[in-house]
């Protein structure tokens, strides 16, 4: 048996190589964005796509996001299956009405006669220095707003295999790419088929009996780091990747829960009114007298997202999540 | 010698990427909206066409009527009519072939009859049974749209898309005068252009917006003066001419077919109804104002026409009256029946598949329907 | 000592009285939307105000959200106190741009040098019969952004003093205005002073052992229904009306549960993602131990708000409530 | 005789609310960008502006090339150049007077150097110390605005309060060719326009947004053909040519204050370096459109004017670029002190007062770096 060496590929590269084999195997398949085309995107996920297929399917687009994701859905109302880039987080907002409205309303608006399968990819969260409105996670607006899917890789592998599941799916998704995650690599080899992920099952990350971490996206290697610092401390964390928002894995996270007795959410996005409070208040309700603590949360702040030297305190690290294990009232235990 | 000389000082090239791509003249709109009916250019216009579209105008006017009436009764839970503006919405639905598209405002349900679609399901929004009560596929014609101008890019979408496929189609989205201050409106005339995608927008600028006048709305010279922004051509009609408002919308069509791109037309028309029956138009407009447009109804126009023509007899006026009868007693009759509905529908297509969560909440739905059933079987609470 | 017979009036008159007072009291107070003026808005909360002050301090707008909203942050630059009525609930989305990206964010963006004291009024919820797009609950997607107050009135009098508390606020403020309460009269005489409310304070409107309710605005009326229901269940319900989500009255409403041990939090909006969470998980966090059940949340469903002739199925009502009280878990009692 | 009378038929009047209420004429822009040097206009403009211009775009062109090389050096996290576009950016600057305001889009801190904010300042957005580093009021500058468009509706609002107060304020609103494509562009221009503010938006059409060439942006003939679709005169003019960018913002200023309205002007211009520091241009454009362009350079064109006219010597094109180096040492010497920072002031100014909630964020923050000062005192983690 002879194993070849993988070149490592970078998330963003994986997500590259998503777009163009959706795009090869489905005619239908139709990229668009500002900046998609020529440029490949400032982040480079759509690089070489317009030449391979041509600029009437890899479009830059005028500079409008409600237009784009407007004009969109025109065209899923025609057959078509695009796939919208939005720059930035931040600037996804114009298009929300469109977003709100439209997109995640069509299928029942008609009864189920037009569906609008559009994938919406938006490039989230920070850690990457960005001047404002270039690192927001605004996670809970598309969570809160029923008829769209919210999926959010953390892996390479799941990159590939999630957006290719997000292209294929006949509802709308909007697909959050954590920003700071593009350059990270692991072991996912291009050459070989990745199997393409189902939406909605969150994964186990690390098995741990002390307590739980539920997580996603550019959080999800933080929660790693953290739950390797634990060991010190002697807590044993397990973590959970939840993968996709909308729909919720409560199966896999309630399992993990009733089995460890705590838990607690970390994420980027503010906690007040963001996605923590909907999974701590799910779990809490499905597995109460399984809790030995109330589920918390640490999250950034509910703030404005900070200037770049400032993002360091914002954002949730290894610190603030051991801070919070360790208020889940081990007392109680002994 | 001139100052330039005198001082020998250089002369610099215009800016290289300076070429204007298109001349705006031929974009833009004439000064006077153009008419048929009662011009020269009736003489040309297709006898069968005008008869055709005097028969759909009145029984045009009596849906409007109908429906209005059926909002008294109840059975509508609310309605903004057209009357006054039936000229354009017959236009817009004749105009197109049976591929092409109608993108409908809200105020558009007759619009959306003409084109075909049986009248109960064009008004399923207005009853309030379910959002939409036709299949967009059956006679390609999307939702009746509430948000303002929203549906703009859709039309541009489609259309652009049927080009890309290959397809001859043609898309024609309507708005109102209000509607083309929303953001949608620019971007969707934008991508038009740029994507010379087959598109044609109607604009019924019918001088209100709910309660605020076209002043308040713009100071443009005209809604039509907006398409040289977007390098397409503008073009300006008097809506209540029907015959006018057909021309214009079928040049425009024919243009957007042969690959010539997009059209914005503005009708020039008037809301002779108030905003809807529930509003109340005396609040913000005098009765003069309504009696000078009623001095130029649509359908008033056209008979005259016709009949100055002899191509309109008492008995075919009296005929199209009957068409129109029968088809608002079989709305009437229909619509007075109780559309049969299943609570359970909230969740059959919010999804292809309901998720594990809303599968939940279906499960609590259809307990606490029976537990309704059965406490109605029993006593009553 | 004689009492004069107070003729009711209405939450609508209350908030047109509480907009003609501040305009009276404060030249910068200007207000503005589609049909404010001549019309008095098609709820006729602006009735008379531009014949009073002028359509320079009363104006109808052109019809577009985002202009709005965006034009009444430069009026507020300047030094004006706008304020803004959105037509319905679900036209506010064409101005979600300018709300997060600019209303929440001046003052932080400006290190407090540019405050923006704008209301943004919006009619929200269902129960009018009113045609898509016409009866949303969007608060979730205002609570989940930093920077802006949210306040919902559930009284006459509360309609009043939280909105001359809102205009008088030198912070944004999203105003949610319960359509359906419109029409509801209670004792306000428009004649007496009415104190002006803080904003952030809960009110508790019935007191009660068994469990709380914790709810606002249009489903405040439900749950004191619901409450009274519940005598004959043998359960004393306390009703906790949260009257504003953001501050968060922690202090009420956690004081409230540690000494009923249970609670449900009633809202009309969705659950999923919704306000529920937030308060759900918070109420979890800080009363654990007090808790004999976990919060339960009653809400709509998690679907786009449906046709009038459904809506009643959605809506949360007094069964639906009472279901929930049902399942807190009475038999660890015993 | 013609077919109307030969059959009689009536001529209906035109529909009762057609009047155009402004002649679309005088709102289109001339058919070439308006230019001063080089041309017979050049003899009637202020020789003291001239000069002005000059040493103002010496100095905007090495303040641009200081902080792209603060950014090599980590000292800035991006900076968006305007080298070739520093007519527009400093005319813009100049042509206001003190009480009137500016709105900058992000690429514009130049202009905000220029009107008078401390370089440092202007800079701290793009250095990531904080969001705005100067305060609006001290010299009615807003903040940079990183969305697209979305400060135009500002400055029509804040023009608008200041006309309703009575007080003599222009405001000036910048935005890129890309932007003209966003919502937010039409909606402020249409309110801009019912309202008559006193606001002059500049387009700096600089051919590109980040990789877009303008082809793909817009199929308008000129984007200051926009204007009449909102009743506003639009005007071209080079925007490489400062005396001309000047000449047509000064009037469109006086235009303003006077009470006649607001005024688009396009200045086409180009964007000579890359996006930002980050951008590869090679990727979307050649060298040789760029060398075109360098040929149309601002600076070059002022210079020649100056120098044919007998108004600027070797000395006085020295001492400009003295200047500007005094400039660019005093940026770097003072970009290169590491700003001090508090972290608690994530919380500051949220709200006037933080809420509970927020307060109890704060003591997490500052139990943080308290354990955090503690652990750094004694082991490294
Ligand atoms: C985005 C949005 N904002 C507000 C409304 C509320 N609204 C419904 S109709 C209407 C006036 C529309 O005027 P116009 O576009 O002229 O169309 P008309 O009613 O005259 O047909 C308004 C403001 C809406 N439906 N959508
Ligand atoms: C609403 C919004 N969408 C997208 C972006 C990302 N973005 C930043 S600059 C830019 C291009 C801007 O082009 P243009 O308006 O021509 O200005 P220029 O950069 O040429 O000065 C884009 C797309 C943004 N800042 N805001
Ligand atoms: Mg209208
Ligand atoms: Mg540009």
């Amino acid at each position: 048996m002879t194993t070849v060496a993988v070149k490592p590929a970078t998330m963003a590269q994986a997500l590259t190589r998503a777009l163009r084999d959706a795009m090869a195997a489905d005619p239908a398949v139709h990229v668009m964005g500002e900046d998609v085309g020529t440029l490949g995107g400032v982040f480079r996920v759509t690089d070489g796509l317009a030449k391979e297929f041509g600029e009437d399917r890899c479009t830059d687009t005028p500079l409008a996001e409600a237009g784009i994701l407007g004009t969109a859905v025109g065209m899923a109302m025609y057959g078509l299956r695009p796939v919208v880039e939005m720059q930035f987080d931040a600037f996804a907002y114009p298009a929300f009405e469109q977003l709100i409205s439209h997109v995640s309303r069509m299928r029942n608006r008609t009864r189920g006669s037009m569906p609008l399968p559009i994938t919406i990819r938006v490039p989230y969260g920070g850690g990457i220095g960005g001047v404002e409105h270039h690192s927001d996670s605004s996670e809970a607006y598309y969570m809160a707003t029923p008829g769209l899917h919210v999926v959010t890789p953390a892996t390479v592998a799941d990159a590939y295999g999630l957006l290719r599941a997000a292209i294929a799916s006949d509802d709308p998704v909007v697909f959050l790419e954590p920003k700071r995650l593009y350059w990270s690599k692991d072991s996912w080899n291009p050459e070989e088929p990745t199997p393409v992920e189902p939406i909605g099952r969150a994964v186990v990350r690390r098995s741990g009996r002390s307590a739980t971490l539920i997580t996603y996206g550019p959080s999800v290697p933080v929660c790693m780091e953290a739950a390797e610092a634990a060991r010190a401390e002697g807590w044993d964390l397990e973590v959970v990747d939840l993968r996709s928002l909308v729909p919720f894995d409560d199966e896999t996270v309630c399992a993990s829960v009733r089995r460890t007795g705590r838990a607690v959410v970390v994420h980027e996005s503010g906690s007040f009114g963001g996605p923590g409070g909907e999974i701590a208040a799910r779990v809490t309700e499905r597995c109460f007298h399984h809790l030995e603590a109330p589920v918390l949360r640490v999250a950034g702040f509910d703030v404005p997202y900070p200037p770049p030297m400032l993002e360091r305190h914002h954002l949730p690290g290894v610190d603030r999540i051991l801070d919070a294990v360790g208020r889940l009232q081990w007392e109680a235990e002994s | 010698m001139t100052v330039m000389e005198q001082r020998g000082a250089y002369r610099p090239t215009p800016p290289p990427a300076w070429r204007p791509r298109t001349d705006p003249a031929p974009l833009l709109p004439d000064a006077e909206p153009y008419r048929v009916l009662g011009t020269e250019a009736a003489a040309k216009a297709d006898p069968e066409l005008l008869r055709r579209l005097y028969a759909e105008l009145v029984k045009g006017r009596r849906y409007n009527a109908q429906a209005t009436a059926l909002t008294k009764q109840g059975r509508l839970a609310v309605y903004p009519s057209t009357t006054g503006q039936e000229a354009c919405e017959v236009a817009a639905a004749l105009v197109l072939k049976e591929q092409d598209w109608l993108f409908p405002s809200y105020r558009d349900t007759l619009a959306v009859v003409a084109r075909g679609v049986d009248p109960v399901e064009a008004l399923t929004l207005l009853r309030g049974d379910w959002h939409t009560g036709y299949d967009p596929y059956e006679h390609r014609v999307a939702p009746l749209c509430t948000p303002l101008a929203t549906q703009l890019p859709h039309a541009v979408g489609l259309a652009h898309a049927a080009r890309l496929k290959g397809d001859d189609v043609v898309a024609l989205a309507m708005v109102g005068d209000g509607g083309t201050s929303e953001g949608d409106f620019h971007e969707a005339l934008n991508f038009a252009a740029v994507w010379q995608a087959p598109v044609v927008f109607l604009v019924q600028n019918n001088g209100f917006a709910i309660s605020v006048p076209l002043a308040k709305q713009t100071a443009a010279p005209s809604l039509a003066h907006k398409a040289v922004g977007y390098g397409m051509p503008g073009r300006l009609v008097d809506g209540n001419d029907a015959a006018a408002v057909h021309e214009v919308l079928a040049d425009a069509v024919r243009h957007a077919r042969e690959g010539g791109g997009p059209t914005l037309v503005e009708a020039i028309t008037y809301r002779v109804d108030a905003h809807t029956n529930a509003d109340d138009a005396t609040r913000y407009r005098g009765d003069a104002e309504v009696e000078t447009w009623r001095a130029h109804d649509p359908i008033q126009l056209l008979e005259r026409e016709l009949t100055a023509r002899g191509m309109l007899d008492e008995a075919a006026i009296e005929a199209a009256r009957q068409d129109a009868e029968t088809l608002a007693a079989a709305l009437r009759e229909r619509m007075n029946q109780d559309p049969v509905l299943d609570p359970m529908d909230l969740f059959t297509h919010v999804y292809a598949e309901p998720t594990p969560h809303l599968r939940e909440q279906q499960e609590q739905l259809r307990a606490e329907l029976e537990a309704e059933a059965e406490s109605e079987g029993s006593t009553h609470r």
